[in-house]
């Protein structure tokens, strides 16, 4: 059963064809990854599936739905979390009231005049936020300011603010970019635990070779806008045409 | 035809009032990223330094016989001005007559330093503040600046006259071959065109074909990028705040003869400036001198009579008007970039 | 209590007791000596104090919250003011169909400003708001001087239909009856101190108002609009519309500043254009700002402070001055009014920017702040005295 | 709340100061018992003069206040005495009012009504003042008119020339002194007709509000009882300050006359701009182009420079009246002399006018022995007198408008220095300029009751 599919997308920025005819489907309750060089067409497929960017022609079903002139936050609560390249977190507020924003708009939808209640009143969500902080291991930062928290830290946040939406796809993009080795091996601890426990799906677009082979289940490599490669890991590994195409040319990008 | 030619004209004149304050303004926002408050203030003082060095030239010490009786009935001594005493008699009445244009010279180097000052003194500190935080202190600072000049010189306008020579007006219409009459316009506003376009073509050039413009250009796009070149891009920042007030104290100088300078120009014109900048895009050095004109045209079209039957009272509005039409269309007005000013 | 937490609730008391006893407080120099000058507890200045207070509260919710700097806002002070004198001329010199109406259409009005001011972000928006206000005060001033009465002012006037109200109604702003100018004066020795209903009725509002915010900033709402101001992108991408939150702020500190404008033509049945003007929008900026954007109390403490200057300061002339120096020797008085002049009477201005920019320099999150750091010290010197052996913690 | 040694102190006091105010006996102040506003207590009465002090007319204010300082000066017996030697009512004696120190407040109207109504009323609440005087414009001066009448203090208005001020929107307790619009009109019209003919088209440019209007409007009447024809009337906005394009327009228009219906830095720059673009160089019809500026003060002379040489206006007083004109507008050199002894220059009309208003309040209280508005408006209804200037002058008890004559003036082509800047053309006698309380330009308003407040 693929929980996620994209037929046929294409997208030209004024003379450039960034996506050409890209079909991808991602298997529910797999790891998926995305690969390919610079400026292959990463970003801009990942856009087309958030509702960043309408793709010119083509379809993007989710869950049998499509998700084509939907605005970001409908997709979002159609089910697709995204974590971005670099943390896009609150940082204005403290890990506490960060976790709670993610809690409220599952629990009340994209938007609610809850003005008169007050935070500390709502049990339910507060308990699920603590809930979340203590599973993450953010707990006892719950009162720093998010924007003065580590990297990894920031990182973790991130997940967690949306794996607390219980989303069915988490879309990753490039999420240990700028990492130092060991915060990067913890990352990937991270999100090999959040698949064991939950029921989740994540389509995940990766530098980091390293990364890719210890998560992914599948993997699609593109280049040039369109899809190259789709397979197991093993094999993509040994693929000719990606050798030729990405790993080769990948020694100076990576 | 020849109305809308006169109006056209006017409006030419204005927009490049408008267009030269709101470049200074807009530059000091692309480089410093800075909400300067304070440029209506510059571009006020710069009209006073007009009424400033008109003031020296005018120095004099009483002479030594009465000529006659004040109101009073006590006996009146003349004025003897010193600048006549010191240059003769016609090389200080042409002195003074050539007032404002000599004050061009006087006014440079006094903005510049001015410029200097504000932004070593105050501006500096405020780089990593919030803009609401820049705009309170700038805002205090106009304020401060416009009672300074209100105590020394008052709150009335101080006529301030072009020299003689280009007091009149000609018959403009005449050398496009239409009707003499047709199109009359003062040789001042003729000047203060001509004047602008020479300015404004002048810190273009320096941009464009100078190193110290390109390095200011290239951190204009990405501050961060140049300065870890090694390049000390501050201190040029600075250079670039003194241009801009320079630029708007030169706009005010020239401006004096046109309308006699008061100590409150200064706010009169900063709402105006600022919405010319918006509407040319935050940081758009050729959208803020193409809003200029454009608002300057579309602002003396919409007083013409034939307009105002029609529509009444949308001289009123006009700038307003035209501002949200842009902004709602152009996001990021005329030739904004992405990502400035909208956080 | 109230819903409010401890620190909430105490803050709220706080501003009650201030408010109720502000005809005291602000009057601590006897009536007939020099320092009379700077007595505040006349009730028009505190009703401007509290009036002014409920538009920076509601502009804090907009601006302190969601970080959206609007500069259009005193067109919705505005429209409040007309359209209480409308009701006050038409319908009935009470004041509740008057301040209703105000909130009401100051309200719709803000609906339609903002629905389309916040298509832009940033700058953008701000001079939208700025555009949409001008046009206004230029139009009021001007072309719609039928509705307005355009310079003068709209005024009630004895001809004035009133519908409502009998023929022994009182001919001034009232509640059930109560004037709004009426007031009690109370002398104890040589003070004197004021008590008027207009006051008291801007007071409770205001109290309501803020109580409101109070509940506005702890809730989950508060916490959007919040988030709306540290990163729109994260909001979008966690399911959150930012649109309705920026208007419902955007809308609920614009019926804030209709009561505003409702409240000031009800203690003072006039409404003039200059309400509406880029300055009046600015002074509320200020306020907020001046005060502490995004504090609880900022906004009233930043409303009290220009209000103070603008009418206190203003009004101390030379003679006033020499009044106080007179005790000295004739040329040091001489010298000191000299250096004293320019920075009171018409020179008020130039005081109040100076002070702007002292504020912001050194407070930069505003009078709270200072008033934090005032906190701050007592709290130390406590702790200091309590150290058994008296040794003083090294400063900062 | 970090604050909370402070509240705790704050509460304390608070407290004790709530329990002194309960333990002592309390009673009521005594305006309540006198039965108007603010009754002076004591050896003295508080006046409260309310004039610009921030923006464009400040200058004027300040030309108004040291008149205010003049006339409180002379009222308590200082200086020369000034105009209260030459006042046709002796009811003054030198010694305050009725006895009483006459002290004075003064505030800052910002020329904004709001702004206005708040100096005036921290003066009637916080001052005590009685009396209200000052200010440079009409929207001002129907404002802070509206005050005092709900206040129940007696209003003696400053510079206003709108007709409304006496005209629909007077009040009982609200005295004019200053001359209007119509007046102006009806001055200007048989001096326009001498000096430019009776065949002439005139373009009117109009400032966009109340004043701006009630101006053209007479204006427009007056020059066409005459035989003028008014071709084109255009509105410009408040906030213009570069009136080019209103301007340029002009020549091509085939009127002779342009009629600026502007005041303050309006009235500078527009004019400035009208001679800029050579109006007056031009010939049309056959005609000298010619400007009239139908309102204009000392300071707005000044103001345009040269460029106000030749054009023609009226005022309400001028300080050469009494040398040029004669003996009739006696209390003229008394003002200038007392008044330029002080201060080292000629006063404006904007402080004469502030000085006499003055003046007359204090004759009111002093003629109706009482401080209370209804025996001063009483006092001043009706009220006919001389000496202060302006020749024969009645306070009529129908609009509260002083009708008096008005002085028509046109520009110094060499001005000797700033404040000599016009020459007086003739005087205008009231009883041309004067009207019936009902003339249409000033209906629809009533004077209603005089007000004594609490």
């Amino acid at each position: 059963m693929n929980i996620l599919e994209v037929k046929n997308v294409n997208k030209r920025f004024g003379g450039l064809q960034a996506l050409g005819n890209v079909n991808l489907n991602v298997a529910e309750n797999t790891v998926h990854a995305i690969i390919g060089p610079n400026g292959a067409g990463k970003s801009t497929l990942l856009n087309c599936l958030v509702g960043k960017l309408i793709p010119d022609t083509g379809s993007v079903m989710f869950d049998g739905r499509s998700v084509l002139g939907r605005k970001p936050y409908e997709i979002n609560q159609m089910g697709i979390s995204r974590v971005f390249q670099t943390p896009e977190i609150f940082g204005d507020l403290s890990v506490q009231e960060n976790m709670l924003i993610p809690c409220f708009a599952k629990r009340d939808g994209a938007f609610a005049l809850n003005g008169y209640g007050s935070v500390g009143s709502q049990r339910d969500v507060i308990d699920k936020a603590e809930e979340m902080l203590v599973e993450m291991k953010l707990a006892d930062k719950r009162h720093m300011h998010a924007a003065s928290m580590s990297r990894g830290d920031k990182r973790r946040l991130e997940i967690a603010m949306c794996l607390a939406q219980d989303p069915r796809l988490l879309l990753l993009d490039e999420p240990t970019a700028g990492m130092a080795r060991a915060d990067t091996n913890n990352t990937i601890d991270l999100l090999k635990q959040i698949k064991e426990e939950r029921d989740i799906t994540i389509a995940i677009i990766e530098h980091d070779m390293h990364v890719v082979f210890s998560l992914a289940e599948r993997i699609t490599v593109l280049a040039q806008g369109t899809p190259l490669v789709e397979d197991t890991p093993d094999n993509i590994k040994g693929h000719p045409k990606v050798r030729e195409a990405y790993l080769g040319e990948s020694q100076d990008a990576a | 035809m020849d109305a809308i030619l006169l109006q056209l004209l006017n409006g030419l004149d204005k927009g490049s009032a408008y267009a030269l304050i709101a470049l200074g303004l807009t530059l000091i926002f692309g480089t410093l990223g800075v909400v300067n408050f304070a440029h209506g203030a510059i571009f006020m003082i710069g009209a006073f330094c007009a009424v400033t060095l008109s003031k020296i030239f005018s120095l004099s010490h009483l002479a030594s016989e009465p000529s006659g009786t004040d109101f009073l009935g006590k006996p009146k001594y003349d004025d003897v001005l010193y600048i006549k005493e010191w240059f003769g008699e016609s090389a200080g009445a042409w002195m003074l007559d050539w007032s404002v244009p000599l004050s061009i010279l006087f006014a440079i180097p006094v903005m510049i330093a001015i410029g200097f000052i504000m932004e070593r003194g105050l501006i500096k500190h405020f780089y990593k503040r919030p803009h609401a935080d820049q705009i309170l202190v700038t805002f205090g600072l106009a304020i401060v600046l416009q009672e300074v000049i209100k105590y020394f010189y008052g709150a009335n306008p101080i006529p301030t006259a072009a020299p003689e020579a280009f007091r009149g007006s000609f018959d403009f219409g005449v050398l496009l071959g239409f009707d003499p009459n047709a199109i009359i316009y003062p040789y001042w506003r003729l000047i203060y065109f001509a004047f602008s376009a020479v300015i404004i073509g002048g810190v273009f050039a320096f941009l464009q074909f100078t190193t110290f413009g390109m390095v200011v250009r290239a951190g204009m796009a990405d501050r961060e990028t140049v300065g870890l070149l090694g390049i000390n891009i501050d201190k040029r920042f600075t250079i670039m705040f003194g241009i801009a007030a320079a630029v708007a104290g030169l706009a005010g100088v020239m401006y004096a003869p046109i309308n006699s300078p008061n100590y409150h120009m200064g706010m009169d014109f900063l709402v105006l400036s600022f919405v010319v900048v918006v509407v040319g895009g935050m940081g758009s050095l050729p959208g803020a001198v193409l809003a200029g004109f454009l608002l300057g045209i579309l602002e003396s079209f919409a007083s013409m009579n034939e307009v105002k039957n029609i529509l009444p009272g949308i001289d009123q509005i006009i700038i307003y008007v035209v501002a949200i039409i842009i902004l709602l269309t152009r996001p990021r007005g005329l030739m904004g970039r992405k990502g400035v000013m909208e956080e | 209590m109230l819903g409010l937490n401890k620190k909430d609730l105490g803050v709220l008391l706080l501003v009650a007791l201030l408010a109720m006893a502000a005809p005291i407080l602000l009057n601590p120099f006897p009536a007939d000596s020099g320092m009379a000058q700077f007595n505040a507890g006349y009730p028009d200045l505190m009703q401007r104090f509290v009036i002014f207070g409920i538009f920076a509260i509601g502009y804090n919710i907009l601006f302190g919250l969601t970080g959206y700097l609007s500069f259009g806002h005193a067109a919705f002070l505005g429209v409040g003011s007309y359209s209480a004198v409308w009701m006050m001329k038409l319908l009935s010199m009470n004041v509740i169909p008057a301040i209703l109406l105000s909130v009401i259409v100051a309200g719709l009005f803000s609906v339609v400003i903002g629905y389309v001011s916040l298509r832009r972000s940033g700058i953008y928006f701000s001079i939208l708001t700025l555009a949409f206000a001008q046009m206004s005060f230029n139009l009021a001033y001007s072309v719609l001087t039928p509705i307005t009465n355009g310079e003068t002012g709209l005024q009630i006037s004895l001809s004035d239909p009133r519908i409502l109200d009998g023929a022994n109604a009182p001919s001034y702003p009232n509640l059930f009856g109560a004037q709004m100018n009426s007031a009690a004066t109370i002398d104890v020795g040589s003070w004197s101190f004021t008590f008027s209903v207009g006051y008291y009725l801007c007071a409770l509002l205001m109290l309501v108002a803020f109580y409101i915010s109070i509940r506005i900033f702890r809730s989950p709402f508060g916490l959007m609009l919040r988030a709306v101001k540290s990163n729109q992108q994260r909001m979008n991408y966690t399911g959150l519309n930012t649109k309705p939150y920026t208007l419902a702020a955007f809308v609920i500190s614009g019926m804030y500043a209709g009561l505003a404008g409702g409240l000031l033509a009800a203690m003072d049945p006039l409404a003039g254009a200059e309400r509406m003007q880029w300055t009046a929008s600015g002074e509320v900026v200020l306020m907020t700002i001046l005060g502490g954007a995004g504090t609880l109390l900022g906004p009233v403490l930043g409303a009290g402070f220009i209000k103070y200057f603008e009418n206190i300061f203003s009004k101390i002339n030379d003679n006033v001055l020499h009044g106080w120096f007179s005790f000295m020797p004739d040329g040091i008085e001489d010298f000191i009014i000299t250096i004293i002049h320019p920075f009171v009477g018409k020179g008020w201005h130039l005081t109040l920017g100076l002070l702007f920019m002292l504020v912001v320099i050194f407070l930069p999150g505003g009078l709270v702040e200072g008033g934090q750091r005032i906190g701050r010290l007592f709290r130390r010197k406590k702790a200091d005295t309590n150290t058994p052996d008296g040794t003083k913690t090294p400063a900062e | 709340m970090s604050f909370s040694n402070l509240t705790r102190r704050g509460l304390m006091k608070t407290g004790a100061v709530a329990g002194a105010g309960l333990a002592l006996p309390t009673y009521l102040s005594a305006a309540s018992h006198s039965g108007f506003t603010n009754a002076p207590q004591g050896d003295t009465v508080t006046l409260g003069f309310n004039v610009p002090q921030s923006g464009p007319y400040a200058d004027e204010g300040a030309d108004e206040l040291r008149a205010f300082e003049l006339a409180v000066e002379h009222l308590n017996g200082g200086g020369d005495g000034g105009m209260l030697q030459t006042f046709s009512s002796k009811a003054l004696e030198g010694n305050g009012i009725m006895g009483k120190k006459v002290q004075f407040v003064t505030g800052d109207t910002q020329t904004k009504s709001d702004a206005a109504r708040a100096s005036a009323q921290s003066m009637i609440q916080k001052d005590g003042a009685i009396m209200i005087s000052g200010g440079s414009s009409s929207g001002v001066a129907v404002a802070v008119q509206g005050l005092c009448q709900e206040a129940g203090v007696i209003f003696m208005a400053g510079l206003t020339h709108s007709n409304d001020t006496t005209g629909k929107d007077k009040k009982a307790n609200g005295f004019r002194h200053f001359f209007n619009a119509y007046m102006s009109a009806a001055a200007l019209a048989p001096v326009l007709k001498n000096l430019y003919g009776d065949d002439r088209k005139v373009y009117s440019l109009t400032a966009d509000y109340t004043w701006g209007w009630t101006q053209q409007e007479s204006i427009q009447a007056a020059t066409e009882a005459m035989g003028w024809e008014t071709i084109n009337d255009v509105r410009t906005p408040l906030a213009a300050t570069d009136f080019s394009s209103y301007i340029a327009p002009v020549l091509n228009s085939g009127a002779d006359v342009l009629v600026l219906n502007h005041y303050g830095g309006n009235m500078v720059n527009s004019l400035t701009n009208a001679v800029q673009f050579g109006l007056r160089d031009k010939q049309v019809n056959g005609k000298n182009f010619e400007i009239v500026v139908p309102l204009y003060s000392e300071l707005m002379a000044r103001g345009a420079g040269k460029n106000i040489a030749g054009i023609v206006g009226s005022q309400n007083w001028d300080w050469k009246l009494e040398d040029q004109l004669g003996a009739r507008y006696t209390g003229t050199n008394a003002f200038v002399q007392s008044f330029g002894t002080k201060y080292g220059f000629p006063p404006s009309q904007a402080a004469q006018t502030c000085y006499a208003q003055t003046l007359l309040y204090a004759d009111a209280v002093a003629r109706a022995g009482s401080f209370n508005p209804c025996a001063v408006v009483e006092a001043l209804e009706g009220f006919e007198f001389d000496g202060l200037g302006n020749g024969p002058t009645l306070y009529r008890a129908g609009d509260h408008q002083c009708f008096k004559d008005v002085v028509v003036v046109k520009g110094k082509e060499n001005p000797e220095n700033e404040y000599d800047l016009v020459e007086i053309v003739e005087a205008t006698p009231a009883e041309q300029v004067t009207y019936d309380v009902d003339h249409p330009m000033f209906a629809g308003g009533e004077l209603g009751n005089c007000n004594p407040g609490a």
